[in-house]
């Protein structure tokens, strides 16, 4: 048992980490794909990682199995979640950095 | 069977009918349906009426469970004789509105309309019958909702502002009726009307029970739009469809007094609230002024429904102005003049919605020289309207005779002399119109032939409401009995001194 | 001290009320107006069920070896409540867009400008 | 512990409802709307009230936020600059909550067990219900039969509100929908994912309204639940290929059938000689015939709440489609 809480704090550390550099990201970076980008990193990775952490608290009953089912649609909805915005605002005609400054450049010259 | 259950028939007849009428979805059936099941639940009412006054109090616990742990309906003379006038006013509308609404809403709709009628009547039943604090927020909201639809089925586009500003205003006010609620039910633990008022009395200086109090009168006020918080009113009654304005008018507004008179007597206690809060004064003030400012605002509109909602806004204040004379004879003046008012302004408001119906608008131009073109209708009206004003042989004038008697009874003669300068200024409005229907000519681009009598089905329902209007003004026994009994029931279930000066 | 452990639930609960009911009475703007409503509903909720706490208590389902539950009635309450508050947002919603329609605006002074008074 | 994440959350409630006052940016407000809402739910966990968070997540920061949103594609994004005077409502306000804190200060404190709510009325429900009703949760057996008639009118409620929204917005057949297919049609990764989870969110709303006896969960929650699947196909398959599958007219008699069910339950008890919504007539033993009871009306519910919620949906997608072909 010992082991398990171990391994389940590196978990939720990590899953926590995850979070807040996903936070962090979410406000520092320039422009949205790369905001997008932060802010799946929350709500993919870090998610997991904490329930997986829960999953190894749990004493594998009705609750583990609830956990694992949420484990599994959080992994089909949030990458999901994150492509269809970036793809929603690609196609409203959004430019990434690069390619904005690109733009300037062109314009200028 | 249906002896026991007599109680419960009123809610569920129109709850279970409106998804029928719904499925129906013919117009011309779901007219018929409708109007049947209101003519069934005013049926059941006059029989509580009769067992309420002379068996007393019934008392009916849904689901099995005993009150305070289930919800409890509680029929006693002063509620059966409201629901009476709520549920004889929806049969005599439904009646009416199958014509007038042919004119104003647009044919898919009418099942719609008749559903969300079917709701309100059962929401406005609700909130009568039921026992229950909180039963009561649900069953408002059940009857504002289906309220909003039907002021929102106006043909003008105003009636969309109208209806958003009716909906926030009355949400305002629901949300506050439940914060009240919450505040009473932290306090006692109960949400039983009858429990609540035998425990709040161990709470009775409790800071608390009294902002729930407060809450509570804020919040009914919303929704019985005393002065100054009437502001929705004048623009949902205007821009509804001629038979909603003559359904809300007559009930709506009269539902929520009554809720008012129900929680200041038979949950805080009238002593608590007149003697210790000084409730009684605000409220006359209040009062007063709604008489004053609405009726002389009444003066000014040329929108002759504008005019007759500002009408009910003064009208409300002689309501709650019986209530704050705090003897019998002044709530027993107010409780005949919901009854009163409900006749009339259901008869003024069909009047209006027949001229809108030949004439198609209700301007008080359109009224010149409707007189001779549509004599029924405006004979109704002028009844009406005298009634509003308070010429003797019309129920107006018991009413206020009822409620300048109990001023008197306090010395109170400043609130007489006001009762009657307040009539003085209901002549002006309606005679203003009066003068436009009998005195003046048809316009002359007009087509007399296209101006005439509205067809029976509503002529009928305007006239019963008219010779009620008449009757009850000659015979006054059974109004007056019914309204003094529920009147003393109320005062005697707490032992409160009546206020003499 | 103990006046704030035992009320400061409540006195937050009752700022964000006034927070919702301020958003309502003064926004000019219909959908604002709506959710301030919600908000103001919202927090009325928590009301309702901070009132039923019971420290130290467990959800209302029963479970072998809990004695102590929170009070399940503002539970029941409030479940109502939520419900009727999403039907009006409905309603009011519904308006908004058939206002948008006829008034090409859902900004209160505008329209109001557009009609004559009443 | 509770208390401070309590307080936490508390705080984070008020910062949001705050910053909601001065955006001007109306996407930004309902998004702050649906976090308040989440907030909120968290907070009704934290307080023990694990049915109502389940509810307000999915009614108040689902259905709710979804529909301010298609509110807004139609009614513009950006509040305008008013120049309108904040004193009176400041005034309002300042007044009423000052009422209100007087209020508080003579309520029982939060949290203790002697509170007169914790003592009248409340530990029947507690103590006798699981033995009279026969059901573990205790918020499902009040809900249902005690307050049964509450539901009955909060069921009803939501009928209203789908009266109100068709009378508004109006009921579109297919034909009248756009011919060009609508929704997702380059959103490949959307449409399988979608494919994947619409079965599972519809299973989900079974088990939450079957399982409502024994944990959180019930018609409500169930109702809703089903209609977000429904909502998500709307979405990315297109409404014309959503109404084939249900269509509006439909959904209206279902709302009604909903409500008649939980309400025939109520008449077939006054049959059989209990009063209106008295279960336990219906079967010879109490106990089995209250568990009957709930699960009709709690499927009657559901029937409704799934209906209601399906069709508001699709009237103001219609109104969005209709103002996209324009």
């Amino acid at each position: 048992m010992f082991i398990l809480d171990i391994v389940s704090s590196l978990l939720l550390i990590a899953g926590v980490f995850f979070g807040l550099s996903g936070a962090i990201g979410l406000f520092k970076f320039p422009d949205f794909f790369t905001r997008v980008h932060a802010a799946s990193v929350t709500d993919s990775i870090a998610a997991i990682l904490i329930i997986g952490g829960l999953l190894l608290q749990t004493s594998f009953d009705l609750n583990t199995a609830k956990l694992f089912f949420i484990l599994l649609f959080l992994m089909l909805t949030s990458p999901t979640a994150s492509h269809a915005l970036a793809k929603s605002a690609r196609h409203g005609g959004l430019l990434t950095l690069a390619e904005t400054n690109k733009d300037k450049q062109e314009q200028t010259h | 069977m249906l002896e026991q259950h007599l109680a419960v028939l009123p809610i569920i007849l129109p709850l279970i009918a409106a998804p029928i009428a719904l499925i129906l979805g013919r117009s011309l059936l779901s007219w018929g349906f409708a109007t049947l099941i209101s003519g069934l639940s005013c049926f059941v009412s006059w029989q509580l009426l009769v067992a309420a006054l002379s068996e007393g109090v019934l008392s009916y616990a849904v689901g099995g469970w005993p009150a305070p742990w289930g919800i409890e309906l509680r029929v006693d003379a002063a509620n059966a004789f409201v629901l009476l006038a709520v549920s004889a006013i929806s049969t005599l509308v439904l009646i009416y509105s199958k014509d007038s609404i042919e004119k104003e809403i647009e044919k898919s709709k009418h099942t719609l309309f008749y559903t969300a009628h079917l709701l309100c009547l059962a929401g406005l039943t609700g909130i009568l019958i039921t026992g229950d604090a909180f039963n009561l927020f649900v069953f408002l909201e059940i009857s504002s909702l289906a309220t909003y639809t039907l002021v929102s089925l106006g043909s003008d586009r105003r009636c969309l502002t109208a209806a958003f500003r009716y909906l926030v205003m009355g949400t305002i006010g629901a949300t506050f009726i439940l914060i009240g609620v919450g505040l009473l039910y932290m306090k006692t633990g109960t949400l039983n009307m009858l429990d609540l008022a035998s425990r709040i009395h161990f709470y009775e200086s409790s800071r608390t029970i009294n902002t729930g109090l407060a809450f509570i009168m804020v919040g009914v006020s919303i929704k019985l739009a005393l002065f100054p918080l009437h502001m929705w009113l004048p623009p949902a009654y205007t821009h509804a469809p001629s038979a909603v304005t003559a359904f809300l008018a007559s009930t709506a507004t009269k539902v929520a007094v009554y809720v008012m008179i129900r929680f200041i007597f038979t949950i805080f206690g009238a002593d608590h609230v007149f003697n210790e809060m000084g409730m009684d004064l605000i409220l006359m003030a209040l009062a007063i002024v709604a008489i004053f400012k609405c009726s002389y605002m009444a003066t000014v509109q040329s929108n002759v429904k504008t005019v007759l909602a500002y009408s009910s806004v003064a009208q409300i204040g002689y309501m709650i102005l019986g209530v704050s004379l705090v003897s019998v004879t002044g709530l027993m003046a107010g409780l005949i003049h919901i009854f009163n008012h409900a006749l009339m302004k259901g008869a003024l408001f069909m009047a209006v919605g027949a001229v809108f119906y030949r004439v198609g608008s209700v301007d008080i131009k359109a009224f010149r020289g409707l007189g001779k073109q549509m004599p029924l209708t405006m004979a109704a009206f002028t009844i009406a309207g005298l009634s509003i004003i308070g010429v003797p042989l019309t129920v107006g004038f018991v009413s206020k005779w009822y409620l300048v008697t109990g001023a008197l009874e306090q010395n109170n003669w400043m609130i007489a002399a006001l009762v009657l300068v307040g009539s003085l200024l209901a002549v002006v409005y309606i005679g203003r119109i009066l003068e436009a229907a009998y005195f003046q000519k048809l316009p002359e681009d007009t087509d007399p032939s296209t101006v005439k009598e509205v067809p029976w089905l509503m002529l009928a329902p305007m006239w019963a409401l008219v010779i009620a209007n008449i009757y009850f003004g000659i015979d006054t026994s059974i109004t007056t009995e019914a309204a003094s009994s529920a009147a003393e029931w109320l005062f005697q279930n707490n032992n409160v001194q009546e206020v003499s000066q | 001290m103990n006046l704030i452990l035992d009320y400061y639930n409540y006195w937050i609960v009752v700022f964000l009320m006034m927070t919702g009911f301020y958003i309502v009475i003064s926004a000019n703007n219909l959908v604002k107006k709506i959710v301030g409503l919600n908000i103001f509903q919202t927090s009325v909720f928590m009301l309702y069920i901070s009132m039923g706490k019971v420290t130290g208590g467990t959800a209302p389902i029963v479970v072998e070896g809990v004695t102590q539950y929170s009070n399940p009635l503002p539970h029941v309450l409030i479940l109502t409540a939520i419900v009727v508050g999403v039907a009006t947002t409905a309603v009011g919603l519904s308006l908004i867009v058939r206002i948008k329609r006829a008034y090409g605006t859902v900004e209160e002074n505008e329209f109001e400008n557009k009609d004559d008074a009443i | 512990m509770a208390e401070f994440i309590d307080l936490v959350l508390l705080a984070m409630l008020a910062l949001t409802a705050l910053r909601v006052i001065f955006l001007k940016d109306l996407f930004a407000v309902v998004m702050l709307f649906g976090i308040y809402s989440f907030l909120s739910a968290l907070i009704f966990v934290n307080l023990d009230a694990v049915d109502v968070a389940f509810t307000e997540a999915s009614v108040g920061a689902g259905i709710s936020t979804v529909l301010m949103l298609v509110t807004l594609a139609l009614t513009g994004r950006t509040e305008k600059e008013n120049k309108r005077s904040t004193v009176l409502p400041l005034l309002v306000v300042t007044v009423t909550g000052a009422a209100l804190i007087y209020g508080t200060l003579d309520m029982p404190p939060f949290g203790d067990p002697n509170n007169p709510i914790h003592q009248h009325v409340a530990p029947r429900y507690i103590e006798e219900s699981p033995k009279e009703v026969g059901l573990p949760n205790m918020v499902t057996s009040v809900l249902a039969s005690y307050r049964g008639f509450d539901t009955l009118g909060e069921t009803v409620v939501v009928f209203s509100a789908a009266i109100g929204v068709i009378a508004l917005l109006g009921v579109r057949r297919r034909e009248d929908l756009a011919a060009e297919e609508s929704g997702f049609l380059t959103h490949h990764v959307l449409r399988v994912v979608a494919k994947m989870l619409i079965p599972l969110i519809i299973l989900f709303a079974l088990y939450v309204q079957f399982h409502g006896d024994f944990g959180p969960g019930g018609g409500f929650q169930a109702g809703v639940i089903a209609a977000a699947a429904f909502i998500l196909y709307a979405l990315v398959f297109g409404l014309p290929q959503a109404f084939s599958v249900v269509g509006a007219k439909f959904l209206q008699l279902m709302a009604s059938f909903g409500v008649l069910l939980y309400a025939s339950v109520g008449l077939y008890s006054m049959f059989k000689g209990g009063q209106f919504l008295d279960y336990s007539k219906l079967a010879a033993d109490p106990v089995a015939g209250q568990h009957y009871g709930i699960i009709i009306i709690e499927l009657g519910v559901g029937i409704t709440v799934f209906a209601v919620m399906l069709s508001i949906f699709y009237a103001f997608g219609s109104q969005v489609e209709r103002s996209n072909v324009k």
